[in-house]
């Protein structure tokens, strides 16, 4: 049994306008059997935050192609990306890519 | 690339006397930007403060690519470009004022897109490439193109009031490719027309950019390899992020690559290069 | 300061359209820039890029101060001035380049010193000073005339590789003088011609300048009261530290000031303001 | 009696050139009877880091005027400035004023 965990969620580059323009999210996932990885966060993150739309956020079970996701500033891809477990306090950013100039 | 030079001019001693005195630049530093040559591909809000500052401090050949003519409408962040220029092709209006500001720099002005045609051809005659595009296709066209030919890419990008800036491919660190090696839904992607952008972000951006091709061009290396710094211009914040290594399996510059060529992009991106007017989107 | 209005003309929506779309500013926050007037105390390293952003963006008008004339070793950083013009008043050399890009700013050269006879009269005439000066005694005139006619006060300054930035009295944050109630010992400060200066460094500082002018312009409120930017261009880094409140006993701002009128500010800091040629100092 | 401290010590803005141009020092300050303050640490650094022209840095007691104290990214003002007792792993920047344009 994983204790409840208080995790900062952010969003940039654009990403923010799917959950009404709200860059910082405080949130709190609640206790449950098996430990939080990044799975279970984008599941969670599209039951409570993201109200519309999810295929511009998600694609599958990841984020869709040009987001990036970091993990307390570090790239996903260090960490394990979709199976890194979570840790009380961690940072998660999604942030996406910008093209214009 | 341009032939080495063993000395500075009296004139140049004068013009460049402020940056001379910095020990990390100094004559040596001098004169490898006197003999640098960069090719800015994009002479909009990026390109233009980049190639300004390229231009004035003295970096010895500036290539210039757009296809694109002068708008009123790019004033508000195009700051090469003018007023009585309307109309006139984007890289001629840069050319001309950069040779004001310094005539010793030699422009290239190429009015025309970067296309999988021309751009390894080009791209090889430079040392280094400051990605100022404004679409996907194009970005993917200038890492390969980078990547095939082994020059670094530093390469920018701003929207709204957020900018980011990276250098790809750079003593064995990730291209683009690397990092995003699909590209996003056409339906995901905003341009400037239609998310908006504020002019000064182009600059913070475009400024940043020609330090780190400076610094790369100097010796001094880049500061952005492997990271990205993201910049909130609302709430003035900077941050930069550590990106991932090199990967190995890179369709690009992996250890097998599959891009040998250069492909069709738009066809890759399901985008164009050169359409102005895509419809309003939401990010 | 300028006129209200009530609504943007035709060609102003067309020019500005990329910023127009952006929610934060919108039709009502442009209006505020087009009757905004800021005073650019230098138009050097960092007022050039300053004023060509304030101006791109559609700042209603533009007071330059700078008594110097345009000299070959400025163009490695002062963009706005070009090999032509050299010899000329920095400040017409300014206006002609800000005019080639927006005609509709109006631009009001003062080709002389800020001094403590003229500073009090004329920063009343605008509502936000931008400080791109180059030397202690014209910080303390211009913070002092600042506080004096309760004007917010953007301060931007650059040597070598690093930067800083920091917005003073700002809705009851300190003042120059509340950070350094007293100056610095004469020997201590090093110009740009000592120490040298990497042009593009000043690049990014005045553009951040511009966007925190910008931003209180056009009411958002800057980023940088009661905190100070610094950027390290060798190592790419920004850090943002807290500065302390304003003080209840600073001279200027506090709450039994004793700068009642402007000073001697080179007797109070033993040092000229215009004396481009001192010594070699250490730091 | 007061345990080591591990500190680090910085500086910029040109005052780093009076410490041979190294910007981070990673210093440990012995253990001493009274509490490590700011007022304890300028001594220790005039002693082992600050080879010559000391009135570059130092006045009096405290630091030279345009020379800005900054303990973790807050100025010092805020924290009792020469009396602030230093933590372990605490970061003091020194930063030197610029006015060049
Ligand atoms: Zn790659
Ligand atoms: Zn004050």
């Amino acid at each position: 049994m994983a204790a409840p965990l208080s995790v900062e969620v952010e969003f940039g580059g654009g990403a923010e306008l799917l959950f009404d323009g709200i860059k910082k999210h405080q949130v709190t996932l609640p206790g449950q059997e098996e430990p939080w990885d990044i799975r279970n966060l984008l599941v969670w993150i599209k039951k409570n935050l993201l109200k519309e739309r999810p295929e511009l956020f998600i694609q599958g079970d990841s984020v869709r192609p040009g987001i990036l996701v970091l993990v307390n500033d570090a790239d996903w891809e260090l960490l394990g990306e979709l199976d890194y477990q979570l840790q009380d306090q961690d940072s998660v950013l999604f942030i996406s890519t910008l093209h214009g100039g | 690339p341009l032939p080495p030079r063993a000395a500075l001019s009296r004139d140049e001693i004068l013009r460049y006397s402020r940056q001379l005195v910095l020990p990390e630049l100094g004559v040596h530093g001098q004169l490898r930007l006197a003999t640098a040559s960069v090719l800015v591909v994009g002479c909009g809000g990026l390109g233009c403060p980049l190639a300004q500052y390229l231009a004035a401090a003295g970096v010895g050949r500036l290539g210039l690519v757009d296809y694109d003519v002068v708008e009123m409408s790019n004033l508000a962040r195009q700051v090469l470009h003018g007023e009585a220029l309307a109309g006139q092709a984007k890289v001629f209006s840069a050319a001309a004022s950069l040779r004001r500001l310094n005539s010793a720099v030699e422009c290239v002005p190429y009015a025309q897109a970067l296309t999988p045609a021309t751009a390894l051809d080009l791209v090889r005659r430079y040392d280094v490439v400051a990605d100022c595009s404004d679409n996907v296709p194009t970005r993917y066209l200038v890492n390969d193109a980078c990547v095939l030919a082994g020059r670094p890419l530093v390469s920018a990008s701003a929207l709204r009031f957020e900018g980011q800036i990276t250098v790809y491919h750079y003593d064995g660190g990730p291209c683009y490719r690397c990092i995003f090696p699909q590209p996003p839904p056409a339906e995901t992607v905003t341009n400037c027309a239609d998310g908006g952008v504020l002019g000064v972000v182009t600059g913070v951006l475009g400024c940043l950019q020609a330090l780190e091709v400076l610094k790369i061009a100097a010796g001094l290396g880049p500061s952005y390899s492997r990271s990205l710094l993201i910049f909130d211009a609302l709430r003035g914040q900077f941050r930069c992020i550590q990106l991932r290594s090199r990967r190995p399996d890179c369709a690009a510059c992996g250890e097998r690559p599959t891009v040998t060529d250069l492909q069709d992009y738009e066809a890759f991106c399901g985008s164009s290069a050169t359409d102005k007017c895509r419809s309003l989107q939401l990010l």
